[in-house]
């Protein structure tokens, strides 16, 4: 029999959701197995960098690659896995722009350390200060270094296919995974490179079964404090900040019809450069007011734009990080 | 009981007593509740302002902060006296439009441990409080002695209406409030054509034939008009016209003789209070014949009030132009 | 449409880039003398050919035949898809440069303007720094037009009817010009008959012929024209459509008279029991009926019944008109009727208000008895008027011996109105000469400047001159009646600075007369709003170009005409009249309307429906497609501003001719990101 | 006025100078620059007759940088604040306030030319800066004492009958907060109003 | 100046939005009028400030913009009616946003000129300039953004091979 096609897993900085929806995806992992060998993927199996810096660049057919670039040692697997794949997907939100990570970026590097290390949480270790090597009998011992600003994949290599979701559906991965095997065996085009894949190509409100008319709001409300939420009708015209609008459909309007509003973890549509630009602009077109003033007390109710506007893609943004924290070097 | 900060201003002390004994006569029944404000000082007139700017604002400042210092509840400052009106309504104006002038004004204010941010007192003169706040059903209620057959000319002068920074009143020329209120009261209240004219003001002081010429011209206009008394509602307004009368007909040789009372005086002879209780006997000119005139049985109501203007009932005579709310616009 | 760099018209060789050129003006020295036009264009080379700059040129004057030979000429021997031309404001030349890329067979609209000179050369004095910021123009210009799609000017059908609101003499002037020209034409007028202001006057000035002798013909022209259909008694309840394509729904409120069956014979109008004081045609200084015509020449001759003031209506009995009416015509169970007509044009002349002089309170209108507004005397003087022409005292009878005659009341006072009126200097003139020609008496005209400057307007101020009426240069302070001495005793007296002989004076006369300001009516802003054109802050509709379009507005196909845009005299207002009718002619005689292709289009397919957009259309272009759940937009009523581009969240709606790719390359050519990585410049950063 | 205008004729921004001063120094907006010599002013002021110029005229000449001509008119001193002109001025200038504004220009500048009017401000001033009210009595005397002297008997007379009416005290009352009002006053007398 | 090896001074660099209608036409009677402005202000015209899409301001800065001018008709003298009032708030909005990324809302202004404003535009400029001045360089410029955004901004700068650009001086 031929040699199969190869197949590679890889985190970064992410929270593993992404592995689990993989999980998640039931008997279809099987097929993943018998038309692929699975020559890398840590948290299903055991094997060691050298073993990837060994095969051939270009030898991976297939890779999906979730977590962003947060310390040099994401950095390192994403080059080396990008040399030796010849399909690389940035896979899940924090690999296509960051997702909650990202968020980090809107403060300092040191705050978070400090956070992280001084603060009455936690015992400090080495005057707080984590550090990227030390010597101990035994020789030197390295930890990888924490970089100023978290960094969606594709801007430190080139990504051929970007699948989003915070994580993305587990059936929008089995039809992708469907369309590979597919492709491998001649039955099926791949998209061009650098295509969205696994979503859709409007925005949650087209899967969104509320009610809609023409909105004009007075006033932002966090649906907790709203006495009762009408089970029918759009939550942005009950005042609910639902990112819905500008998110990319593809989860089938999961939160909204669950109750909840949209938080936009599916990323922004085809051809928008920026998210957050996105609801920006559909949020002040809502605003019922021409006054000044008003529209001041009205903005008010928003109380944290940047993250109600860039919660999962601040770090792929055109900003992508607060100047203090690009300035942390 | 509706409460407001007060600020009498010198006058009101010894000049204008009938003034303030007549307020406070009518306070009670009217359902004011006056608090004066603590160690206010002298507005400065029209005098400081043409000495030195910044001293005259700061001097108009610590009062306007005193004020706001002096928590009763009421952020509304009633001043009785024009003048005074005028000046801290200006002060509080001006620093809001320019200011710089703020600012300088509450440096100086800050070597006195004071402060004072524009826009945070209301500045309103008496009358206006009576008309918008009281309002003319509550006080026509109130009216227990209608001064009927009085022939009052209501007069404002000119730093009421003037410039009136707020829009409060009716009109910078021909405000209707005093004449609506003193309606009220039961009087018969000419269309007095200098009812916001000058009395003459400090130049009683410096150009006494200058302001002379001013208080004739009222004098006599309300003499056309044959009117009782001339009702005010400024301490300087009263004190020119009443004071300065017999030396006016002296510069003339004339021979005016119109009490000049403050309208509070009449409100009080309205509400029923006697003469001394409403402040009457300080006026120079003396109110006897026209407090004699009330004293009358009054006409059958249905008699319209006769204004001193001819009727118009000439057939052939061209309509006039219709004022809008010129008839009982008692808002 | 989306042009990727790739993309575009005919794109060949030059690695899938673009083939652009980019053309470097000097403008003589204007912008030689501040921009290094020869550094620019060799930075351009050097720098730009990465980017599809395939020919550079700078030369004299672009705007000549020769320089748009040379672009025509590369377009042919270079291939050339793309044309930037660095040289004036596109408001003045870009069409110039369009069209010459038309002729050479390029899209006019793959052709851009890279203001240099306004924007550069003329408001920098620093070379250096000056050609900088030319080479960032230029290079934002070249990244522009590389997405620049190839556009079709839009074209819409014209209805051959035209809608005209107002029946004062613009109203009616544009009416007769358009029906002359033998298309149909819908007058619109708010009152029982056409004629307007101009009705009211007796004479006009300077030639003081007579008002009613010049606008009756007029008015009947119109009323009898086989291609005029009126309207009066009527108003305009809404509009829809565009250009050449409205539809508009008209109110004609009930008469109680049954035209078919009235006469006009005007018996009902002796018999009515009820007098009116008439506050609009007499401005209230004369008496009319419950059941009346406005005026005895009115067009159409029917009259309408005043239900408010109608005793019938008030009480429920009396019936006078109906019992006397020879032909039966009045209906008293007539109601309001709605009727819808379609055009393809409209031509708004709604007039002006008269400024209330009563807001002056201190000249005493409303109070002082012989204190007359400018309306109340023309009146007065107008021979059909309440005293037969006679000027007289409120009284009705007394002569005056002595009038003033007070410029500029409402008008250029920022307590009321900032602006110069325009007319009143020459009706107050034509007011004293009516006065010392009727009654002798003195005049007295107080002004705060004499401005008489049209044809044969300064010689009749030379006229009135000549008659002896006195000039006061002052604005008048007060006018009053009480006496300071017996001198004054039962007269007005006019208080004023003469500023000429720098003194107080006190004036003494027995009749005074207002000329008050023109202002915008009073539901102007409403009026706006309904026919989708704009106003000013004070009221007057806004031209397209005050300068250059007076009687166009933004809204195509909607055209102004007379006071509604600013005070202004008869002259100019038939002229304007005259003008808008001449525009809409234009429209009728192409048949169809070519518009600019900047519009906003829907991509279908990426619309969710989320109608976030839906509000944003002041012009109603955006509809929501319920039963597909979409949003679309009407192009021929989209006009173009983008709003709804900048608005939709999913990105789902583009902009032709200023997409997002488009603006945002030029912003990228701007900061000069678009130079190979390398080359940013570091200072820029 | 014959004096030359306070600097070379038509050295336009030194004339502009004297305009922003006033303006600068005027309480608000003076809004001056914006006059359009209507007369409005000169027409509504009561007290015009005996002014040596309208309103209107000393706004020509402080444009025209007239510096001590203007300083020197009894205008500003004659003007009794009525306010007449202020809300009928078309162009909304602030006149009152420019006539205080010139009244102390002239009085640091010492050209006025009669000494009643400053005197009586500066006595009034004084009282107030010593007891923080007014002091009729007292102002009425020292000031008739000494600008009208003639005048006394019948003043006097009037006085007498103020004071039986308990209309004036012959002792002053001081305010408390004397020390307050000192300080506040001193500094202010620090300060300088610029635009 | 702006891009000379060695600035002196900082010199801020400014994208401002103008409307064609109003503030456009304000910046061409600047022209006409030859009113000076400093020349660190580079004009995109727009349609109508209601074009203005936050992206595009984002991008200004994430370009290497040191401040955005947003600049429409008076409110009420829009020539598209009412669309200035939108970006109004949008720009309300925008300000706050950035703030959060720690950009001075002052960096981004909204001006109000009309057709005949040359003067007040000029005015308006030079005020931005001196306060951006003021705050400083933002850096943005040479941040490593997103490949895709780099990609899409460049159009991607390939290695295909550059036809020489013919370029000739005055007369062809």
């Amino acid at each position: 029999m031929t040699e199969k096609p190869k197949f590679a897993m890889c985190w970064a900085a992410s929270c593993g959701g992404c592995e689990i929806a993989v999980l998640n995806i039931g008997e279809k992992i099987l097929d993943v197995d018998t038309n692929f060998d699975v020559v890398f993927w840590p948290v299903a199996m055991d094997a060691k960098y050298k073993d990837v810096e060994a095969m051939a660049d270009g030898s991976i057919t297939l890779t999906l690659f979730n977590g962003s670039i947060r310390n040099s040692e994401n950095e390192e697997i994403a080059r080396l896995l990008r040399r030796k794949s010849k399909i690389l997907v940035a896979f899940g939100s924090c690999a296509c722009e960051g997702c909650i990570p990202g968020l980090a970026n809107l403060s300092p590097v040191d705050e978070l350390i400090d956070t992280a290390f001084s603060t009455v949480s936690t015992d400090p270790v080495n005057g707080n200060r984590p550090r990227t090597s030390v010597t101990v009998p035994d020789g030197d011992l390295h930890l990888p270094e924490l970089y100023p600003v978290v960094r969606p994949l594709s801007s430190v290599v080139s990504v051929d296919y970007f699948m989003p979701g915070c994580p993305p559906e587990s059936h929008q991965i089995a039809a992708v995974i469907d369309l590979v095997i597919k492709a491998i065996q001649g039955e099926a085009e791949l998209p061009a490179s650098g295509a969205t894949i696994g979503a859709g190509g409007s925005t949650v409100c087209d899967e969104c079964s509320r009610t809609r008319a023409v909105k004009k709001i007075k006033a932002f409300t966090r649906i907790q404090e709203l006495e009762e939420v009408d089970p029918d009708l759009c939550l942005l015209e009950q005042g609910i900040p639902c990112n819905g609008p500008a998110t990319r459909s593809g989860c089938g309007a999961l939160c909204p019809s669950a109750g909840a509003q949209c938080i936009g973890c599916y990323g922004h549509a085809d051809g928008v450069i920026d998210f957050g630009a996105r609801l920006m602009t559909a949020f002040a077109s809502v605003i019922d007011s021409e006054d000044p003033e008003e529209i001041d007390h009205i903005l008010d109710t928003l109380p944290d734009p940047a993250g109600q506007f860039y919660r999962f893609s601040l770090a792929g943004s055109l900003l992508g990080a607060a100047r203090s924290a690009w300035e942390a070097r | 009981m509706s409460g407001y900060l007060l600020y009498p201003g010198c006058s009101l002390e010894v000049g204008a007593r009938a003034y303030r004994d007549s307020i406070r006569a009518i306070e009670g029944p009217l359902g004011l509740e006056l608090t004066e404000i603590e160690d206010w000082n002298c507005c400065g007139a029209t005098e400081y302002l043409g000495i030195n700017l910044i001293p005259a604002y700061a001097l108009i400042g610590r009062n306007l902060a005193l004020a706001a210092g002096q928590a009763n509840g009421s952020r509304t400052l009633v001043a009785p006296c024009s003048a005074c009106y005028l000046n801290l309504a200006k002060a509080d104006y001006y620093m809001r439009e320019r200011p710089i002038l703020g600012e300088r004004v509450n440096e100086a204010l800050a070597a006195g441990d004071l402060h004072y941010d524009p826009g945070s007192i209301t500045v309103r003169h008496l009358l206006d409080v009576m008309i918008n706040d009281i309002g003319l059903d509550a006080i026509e209620e109130r009216v227990t002695h209608p001064l009927v057959g009085l022939r009052v000319a209501p007069y404002l002068g000119c730093m009421v209406p003037r410039p009136d920074y707020e829009h409060r009143w009716s009109d910078h020329e021909y405000p209707n409030e005093l004449d609506r209120l003193l309606k009220v009261l039961g009087a018969e209240v000419i269309d007095f054509p200098l009812k916001t004219h000058c009395c003459g003001g400090h130049m009683t002081q410096i150009g006494p034939d200058t302001a002379y010429e001013l208080i004739r011209r009222l004098l006599h206009a309300a003499d056309q008009f044959k009117a009782d008394v001339i009702a005010t509602v400024c301490p300087m307004c009263q004190l020119n016209l009443d004071a300065y009368q017999g030396a006016t007909n002296r510069h003339f040789g004339t021979s005016y003789e119109t009490p000049i009372v403050f309208f509070t005086q009449l409100v009080g002879l309205a509400l029923g209070l006697d003469a001394e209780a409403a402040g009457f006997g300080r006026e120079m000119v003396t109110a006897r014949h026209a407090l004699d005139r009330i004293g009358v049985e009054p006409p059958s109501p249905e008699e319209p009030a006769e204004t001193g203007r001819r009727p118009r009932k000439d057939p052939k005579s061209l309509p006039m132009p219709t004022m809008p709310g010129a008839e009982g616009d008692d808002r | 449409m989306i042009a990727p760099i790739s993309g575009g018209a005919g794109m060949s060789g030059n690695g899938g880039r673009p083939r652009i050129g980019v053309y470097v003006c000097h403008c003589g020295s204007n912008i030689a003398g501040t921009v290094d036009v020869t550094e620019l264009r060799t930075w351009v080379e050097r720098r730009l050919a990465a980017r599809g700059v395939v020919v550079a040129r700078d030369y004299k004057f672009m705007c000549s035949s020769l320089g748009q030979d040379l672009i025509a000429k590369d377009i042919a021997e270079h291939r050339l898809d793309r044309v930037v031309v660095a040289a004036c404001s596109p408001h003045l030349h870009e069409a110039t440069f369009r069209t010459a890329c038309r002729r050479a067979g390029l899209n006019p609209y793959l052709c851009e303007l890279a203001s240099i000179r306004e924007q550069v050369s003329w408001v920098h004095t620093d070379t250096a720094s000056a050609t900088e910021k030319a080479k960032a123009v230029v290079s934002g210009a070249v990244e522009r037009v590389a997405r620049n799609a190839p556009l079709e000017t839009l074209r819409v059908p014209v209805h051959p009817a035209t809608l005209v609101v107002g029946g004062g003499i613009a109203g009616i002037q544009a009416a007769l010009e358009i029906a002359e020209a033998g298309h149909p034409v819908y007058l619109v007028e708010r009152d029982p008959s056409i004629g307007g202001h101009m009705a009211q006057f007796d004479k006009t000035f300077p030639t003081l012929d007579c008002s009613a002798c010049i606008l009756t013909p007029r008015m009947v022209s119109a009323g009898s024209h086989e291609n005029i259909t009126l309207l009066t008694w009527s108003e305009v309840e809404r509009v829809d459509g565009y250009v050449g394509n409205f539809t508009a729904t008209i109110r004609k409120k009930a008469r109680y008279v049954d035209i078919d069956q009235c006469t006009g014979c005007g018996i009902c109008q002796e018999k009515c029991p009820k007098r009116v004081i008439d506050n609009v045609y007499e401005a209230g200084l004369g008496y009319r009926k419950a059941i009346y015509t406005p005026f005895p020449q009115a067009v159409p001759k029917y009259p309408v019944i005043d239900q408010p003031n109608c005793t019938y209506f008030i009480k429920g009995k009396c019936r006078a008109c109906e019992k006397f009416c020879p032909t039966g015509a009045i209906s008293f169970e007539q109601e309001d009727e709605f009727v819808t007509i379609d055009v393809g044009n409209i031509v708004l002349a709604t007039g002006y208000d008269l400024f209330d002089p009563r807001r002056v309170t201190q000249y005493g209108y409303g109070r002082l008895a012989n204190v007359f507004s400018s309306l109340e005397f023309e009146r007065m003087t107008n021979s059909a008027g309440p005293t037969n022409g006679e000027i007289v005292l409120r009284d009705g009878r007394t002569k005056p011996t002595s009038v003033g005659i007070i410029h500029c009341v409402g008008s250029r006072d920022r307590n009321y109105n900032n602006y110069c009126s325009s007319i009143c200097c020459m009706q107050s003139l034509k007011f004293a000469h009516l006065v010392k020609e009727r009654t002798g008496a003195t005049v007295y005209n107080f002004y705060i400047d004499m401005r008489t400057p049209a044809k044969a307007y300064d010689e009749f101020y030379q006229r009135v001159l000549e008659e002896g009426t006195l000039f006061v240069r002052g604005k008048v302070a007060e006018v009053t009646d009480a006496a300071r001495g017996p001198g004054e005793e039962g007269k007005l007296i006019i208080q004023t600075e003469d500023t000429l002989a720098g003194r107080q004076r006190r004036i003494p006369v027995d009749m005074v007369v207002l000329s008050a300001a023109l202002e915008p009516r009073k539901d102007s802003s409403e009026v706006a709003k309904r026919f989708g054109i704009s106003c000013s802050h004070d009221g007057w509709f806004i031209e397209k170009h005050p300068k250059l379009d007076p009687v166009a507005t933004m809204t195509e196909g909607v055209f102004i005409a007379g006071c509604a845009t600013g005070p202004k005299d008869i002259p100019a207002t038939v002229a304007q009249g005259a003008a808008a009718a001449a525009r809409v002619l234009g429209y009728i005689q192409q048949g169809e309307i070519e518009m600019e292709p900047i519009r906003a289009q829907v991509i279908v397919e990426r619309c969710s429906g989320c109608r976030i957009c839906n509000d944003l259309c002041p012009f109603n272009a955006i509809d929501f497609i319920a039963d597909r759940g979409v949003t679309e937009i009407n192009p021929a009523l989209c006009q173009g501003c983008g709003t709804c581009v900048a608005a939709c969240p999913a990105g789902a709606i583009e902009g032709t001719g200023f997409s997002n790719e488009q603006v945002v390359a030029q912003i990228d050519g701007l900061l000069l990101r678009n130079l190979e990585p390398t080359a940013v410049e570091p200072a820029l950063v | 006025m014959n004096t030359a205008p306070a600097v070379a004729p038509g050295s336009t921004d030194a004339n502009l100078r004297f305009l922003e001063e006033v303006s600068a120094r005027t309480a608000g907006v003076s809004r001056l620059e914006m006059c359009i010599q209507c007369g409005t002013c000169g027409g509504s002021c009561p007290a015009a007759a005996d002014m040596d110029h309208t309103p209107r005229m000393l706004f020509a000449m402080i444009r025209a940088g007239m510096r001590d001509d203007a300083l020197r008119s009894n205008t500003p001193w004659i003007c009794v604040s009525c306010y007449h002109c202020v809300v009928r001025c078309p162009q909304n200038v602030h006149i009152a306030d420019v006539m205080y504004t010139l009244k102390s220009m002239a009085i640091q500048a010492r050209l006025y030319r009669d000494s009643t009017a400053p005197d009586f401000s500066q006595t009034f001033v004084d009282m107030v800066e010593n007891y923080g009210r007014s002091f009729e009595f007292g102002l009425a005397t020292r000031h008739y004492l000494k600008h009208f002297p003639l005048r006394m008997p019948s003043a006097a007379s009037m006085g007498i009958d103020m004071l039986s009416k308990k209309r004036m005290t012959i002792k002053p009352k001081r305010i408390a907060g004397m020390d307050q009002l000192d300080a506040i006053l001193s500094r202010a007398k620090q300060l300088e109003l610029t635009s | 100046m702006t891009m000379t090896k060695e600035p002196k001074t900082f010199e801020p660099v400014i994208v401002g939005f103008t409307c064609n209608w109003c503030s456009y036409r304000a910046a061409d009677l600047a022209g006409t009028a030859r009113i000076k402005y400093p020349p660190n202000v580079r004009l995109i015209r727009l349609m109508c400030s209601g074009r203005l899409d936050p992206t595009f301001v984002l991008r200004a800065f994430a370009g290497g913009a040191d401040g955005v001018l947003v600049t429409g008709c008076h409110p009420g003298e829009c020539h598209y009616l009412e669309q200035n009032y939108k970006t109004l708030r949008r720009v309300r909005l925008l300000q706050r946003t950035v703030h959060a990324f720690d950009i001075e809302p002052d960096r981004l202004r909204l001006v109000w000129a009309s057709a005949a404003e040359g003067v007040r535009l000029a005015r308006e400029i030079e005020d931005m300039v001196e306060a951006v001045r003021a705050l400083g360089p933002l850096d943005w410029g040479n941040r490593p953004i997103r490949q895709e955004a780099i990609h899409e901004m460049t159009g991607g700068v390939d290695d295909a091979p550059v036809e020489e650009p013919v370029g000739v001086g005055g007369r062809p």
